[in-house]
């Protein structure tokens, strides 16, 4: 699948700069692009948004299109339908994903529907953010990652970067897609930082995974926070393992060809990504792995996520909970 | 510029003649479905045709609407091709939705019609966002969302007319009140006697108006949309009405008394205003006759070329998702499920 | 896991009844039982449910244990969960699993949580009961089979009984339990009759899955339906194929060692579930058989559901969509 | 019968005692949150100790409350002892919930407290489910919400007043005014000008008081609690107040000016309210500062023990997700994560 532009190249020149400054960009170019764009979301002006990603965009495109809204998801996300059927193109911010239970009604019934109820004769470009994952102490309402419910539902398509390129290259074709697109972002990795493509026709494919780093013996799938530590576990295993880490990057459509490709190679799969493990985004990467390289696989898949519980408060609990480094770690153990 | 102009007797007569229109409409497809002709839920407007060709008369063909599970009345008000819609309900690739939607989708955005809901209650932020493109557009269109009398327990009309009001949008919202939600009356769904009473919370006018007199409904939304258009933000309508068939075809009915449905009835808002408009002069009991028989051709025609039309190919199935191909649903449409585990 | 009370042998007795009745007499056995039990929903009293399941439980417990309530699912199952912390046992009827949207907020983020963040010191024995499934034209906004989000999500036990024996089993197991029980029940299967044990204190332990058929050459792992249609065509391949049904019955806890220990037996994989394919109810099957039983498996493992589409209105669509007993022959085909 | 009669002598120095255990409380755990000892989020409940106290005083112990993200004033209010907050604040397993909730998520159904809530909104239902109980059990108790002025923005707290209203359960909604939600003023939330006006959509009671007045708030709320007991149904609040703190702490405030926080501060309803007791004879200068000193030697206690708890252990992480064993969070909580495939 691509987007509606075409993906550049233009890759010539990068800029260092952190996710949070890369989507912040993806925004700013796609608002001044495009004046059909405008940003929603609970203190998104003024205060710039809770993790400071909208930071000062208000100063510059005003309170139209840099818009507080009152504390109700279901209605602003409802109203972003609407908005996005009748031509122009919201990006939704929901402060917390533990929060798109509140406007999930209009999500699933509205968005991801109407399209395909309509006959394919409505267009729905809204964007939605929001943000996930614990490591803050925000409790169990506050720290969820739920992506998988998105990457499962039809009719969404679902994106989910580990790197500032990603961050943007995703968060602006989303703007420019068609359809409703949902960008999780991870809460810790704001200030993670890389190199980005200053070219503001740079966007990046929806459906494509990233190979990050190349490697012989085991293939680490990996999303978000734990793509940077599983690359960075990686370069610390160099020599004595040889791992392969691909960043997901979209969880829909998802891009079964590169996995396989690296799963034909290496033989060996551990899939990373902070979802509750039971029905999680680890366990359709090993389904797809099973349809299209079973023949392929010298062990059983592994997955490292969170083990069925909430995020619990306390830093000890909290960090038990939390997949990380060792944990890939002990699940390429187990399989080389 | 309005659609029908209610107070000139060319449009007095129009609004008569989508009454009929919308009557038959659903007359036969209640027909059509205790036949079995026509799959799946059928929710009909018998009795409250006042109340969509009121409210669409007001507005301008530029203007949205949101609509409900019972929006086929909306739809044929706001100017929708009976053909399209009663080959959607036969589930016909010519139907406005391809036959995806049946009669509980059907949608024509073009027409400013954002779409019937099974949802209810999920109408008036899609159209409250329509009025925030208006909004953010710099355009001079009023989004109107229809709701039910149930539909005001949910918590997401609410934040939509809180939006609405605090942004001063160009909305209006109209409940209309045919006092039960499915088999509920409204008294056991509400603390208030009129539902109007809710603009209160928002700070926007609220008022009952007898959603049996489609002059009364046309009035009230000409107002409230002289309102939305000044900037003056969203007003609230609520219109009395009533079902006179069952929630949908098929509900045996079990919560009300055939007293009431009469009582009611009399009141039939097709009748009364044709009646109103004889008495005047402006119509005789044969024009009048002539109006619905030509509706019931109209709508007979439809239902032919409804069973007529070709039936979607089974591969159509895998169509409009999304607006790019999307390679799961890609190999799904071409059959191409291997899973064959790869090369050994 | 087991329930709050022991599963009961008591099946000495059996009645035959259809999957409504057995739901009806779960709910009349379990109001007469316990006094705190009381169900509310919408049309749930004089109107009998609009699938007709509460019935005529209103004569017997009246207005108040039976309760209608207005169109706000949002406010009554936070309601539910609100009474369920406070001492009752409420069991709310969510019409159609579409409108769980109205009301995931207070699911996942109360019901689930609850018990977790406040240090295990609140009871939440809350029951949701929701109709699933296309097949009567009923369109996409009545139609979707969602329950492996709640499968997924954390603090939730979501069961999807395929059998009238299940369905009154598990109902009543739900309501005794004291954790919030999701029951997910397919509307074309209410009148699919079989034997269900008479004695009051039946019930169904949560998280044991049932071997509906014995065979010996693939297992098919079914739910709701699909049981059904894969028991009749399991009959009908006999002697070509040998079959073995499961009924998961439970989603979540998930019974694996049913699953694998038939996987050890038979070496083939096919799951049968109703939900979109991709991140749906199969992957987590074949995620634990791969984790448990890899070594066993002679084929890659199949899988079986709807097409990643919504449910579309027209006959011919929804037909086309629907996984039924063909899809799951093909998957058979595909690895014997 | 009360918890706390503010109609004697010693129930308004008990008020006060109160009101300066929460301010001791919260002015302890903003330190301890700014030199890093605290992790998470912490919202404070300074300046607005007058509606928590006020309205806690006039229910019964027996009466349940729920409450929201800024919920250790309702805590204390509801009798919640500071040192099991103050471990919970920490982490600590001997915290309310074990360590596993934090300030967002303090709790302790047994005295009544439904918890703190990290969700806007969602408090309303929870209390309308416990007034529910009441009801369907025939008990007689009544069951109080409180939310904040951004919170009435949510739909589900309208769906809850609803249901209350409709059902004439015993329940109060006290909306804590206290000018803003987050960043956002609560004119650029809502449309009206006093909240209360939410409670005509509803058929019920609203009133607007002056939410620094600890008595006020008594009295409203006693009034409501009556009207809840004798089956009339429940009654919308709105206190007017203000948090003299930011959002939460850390917050760098852009939004409003100092002059506001000060004009505000001047109404500290701690200083006015003994200043009250003061003037009538029923307190000195030297008790006030005794009461004063007395509560922060309270909460250094806690602070104290709280420091020295244990921590919990890892394997604790696991524990009180369900009341009866899973196999899936047994096996990871044994540290059992095979997945070797089983026998080849
Ligand atoms: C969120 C949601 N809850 C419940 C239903 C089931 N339902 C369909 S129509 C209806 C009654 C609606 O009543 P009202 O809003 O008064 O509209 P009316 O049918 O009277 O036109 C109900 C409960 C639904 N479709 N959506
Ligand atoms: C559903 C939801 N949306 C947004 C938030 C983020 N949030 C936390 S507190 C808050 C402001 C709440 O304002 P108000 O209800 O007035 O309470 P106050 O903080 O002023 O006490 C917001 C937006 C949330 N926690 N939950
Ligand atoms: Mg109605
Ligand atoms: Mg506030």
């Amino acid at each position: 699948m691509s987007t509606a532009t075409e993906p550049s190249e233009g890759r010539e020149s990068t800029e260092t700069m952190t996710i949070r400054a890369a989507l912040r960009e993806a925004l700013r170019e796609e608002m001044e692009r495009d004046e059909g764009v405008f940003v929603m979301g609970e203190d998104v002006g003024v205060f710039g948004g809770v993790f400071d990603v909208t930071g000062d965009l208000v100063d510059q495109f005003g309170e139209e299109r840099v818009r507080d809204t009152p504390i109700s998801e279901a209605g602003f996300a409802g109203a972003g339908v609407g908005a996005a059927a009748t031509g122009t193109r919201p990006v939704v911010e929901i402060m917390f994903s533990d929060f798109l239970g509140v406007c999930m009604e209009q999500l699933m019934n509205q968005a991801a529907k109407n399209r395909y109820m309509f006959g394919g004769k409505t267009e729905m470009p809204l964007t939605i953010r929001t943000t996930e994952g614990g490591g803050m102490g925000a409790a169990s309402q506050h720290s969820g990652t739920v992506h998988t419910w998105f990457a499962h539902f039809p009719g969404i398509i679902a994106v989910a970067p580990g790197t500032p390129e990603a961050a943007k290259g995703l968060l602006k074709s989303a703007i420019r897609s068609n359809d409703p697109v949902m960008v999780f972002e991870n809460k810790m990795i704001y200030e993670r930082e890389g190199p980005v493509p200053t070219d503001p026709d740079f966007t990046i494919p929806i459906g494509e995974a990233s190979v990050e780093r190349e490697g012989e013996d085991v293939t680490v799938v990996a999303t978000q926070r734990l793509v940077g530590e599983s690359v960075d576990l990686a370069e610390d295993l160099d020599g004595d393992v040889s791992v392969e880490v691909i960043d997901l990057r979209s969880l829909y459509p998802l891009d079964t060809d590169t996995i396989v490709e690296s799963v034909e190679k290496t033989g060996r799969l551990v899939v990373a990504d902070e979802s509750p493990l039971s029905y999680g985004t680890h366990a359709e990467v090993m389904a797809r792995v099973n349809e299209e390289a079973f023949f392929s696989l010298d062990a059983p898949m592994q997955r490292v996520g969170v083990p069925d519980t909430h995020i619990p408060f306390s830093p000890v609990l909290e960090e038990e909970v939390l997949p990380g480094s060792e944990d890939v770690r002990a699940a390429i153990d187990r399989v080389v | 510029m309005v659609t029908i102009d209610l107070e000139t007797e060319a449009g007095r007569r129009e609004a008569l003649r989508r009454m009929c229109s919308i009557r038959a409409f659903d007359s036969t497809a209640g027909e059509l479905f205790a036949d079995g002709e026509i799959p799946g839920f059928v929710h009909l407007y018998i009795g409250e045709e006042a109340v969509g060709v009121g409210a669409c008369a007001a507005l301008d063909e530029d203007d949205y609407i949101s609509s409900t599970h019972r929006g086929h009345g909306h739809c044929i008000a706001k100017g929708l091709d009976p053909e399209g819609m009663m080959a959607e309900l036969y589930g016909k690739r010519e139907g406005y939705c391809n036959g995806k939607g049946g009669s509980m989708h059907i949608a024509d955005v073009d027409s400013g019609m954002l779409g019937a809901n099974g949802i209810v209650g999920a109408g008036p932020p899609l159209a409250t966002g329509a009025a925030l493109t208006a909004q953010v557009r710099g355009e001079q269109r009023v989004s109107l969302s229809f709701c039910g009398d149930g539909a005001v327990a949910q918590g997401q009309v609410h934040e939509a007319i809180n939006l609405a009001a605090t942004w001063d949008l160009p909305a209006i919202f109209l409940v209309e009140n045919n006092q039960f939600g499915e088999g509920t009356p409204v008294e056991k769904q509400h603390n208030i006697e009129n539902l109007s009473a809710t603009a209160e919370a928002y700070g926007i006018p609220g008022i009952t108006i007898d959603g049996m007199d489609v002059t009364a409904v046309y009035e009230a939304v000409s107002e409230a949309r002289e309102r939305a258009r000044a900037g003056d933000g969203p007003t609230f309508i609520e219109a009395d009405t009533y079902r006179f068939r069952g929630h949908f075809e098929g509900d045996p009915e079990p919560y009300r008394d055939e007293e009431d449905v009469s009582a009611w009835q009399a009141r039939d808002p097709i009748e009364t205003f044709a009646e109103r408009l004889i008495e005047r002069g402006e119509l005789t009991e044969e024009e009048f006759e002539a109006i619905e028989e030509e509706a019931e051709r109209e709508i007979e025609a439809a239902v032919e070329n409804a069973r007529e039309a070709p039936e979607p190919t089974p591969e159509e199935a895998y169509e409009d998702m999304f607006s790019q191909p999307v390679p799961e649903i890609t190999d799904f449409a071409r059959g191409d499920v291997r899973a064959d585990g790869g090369d050994r």
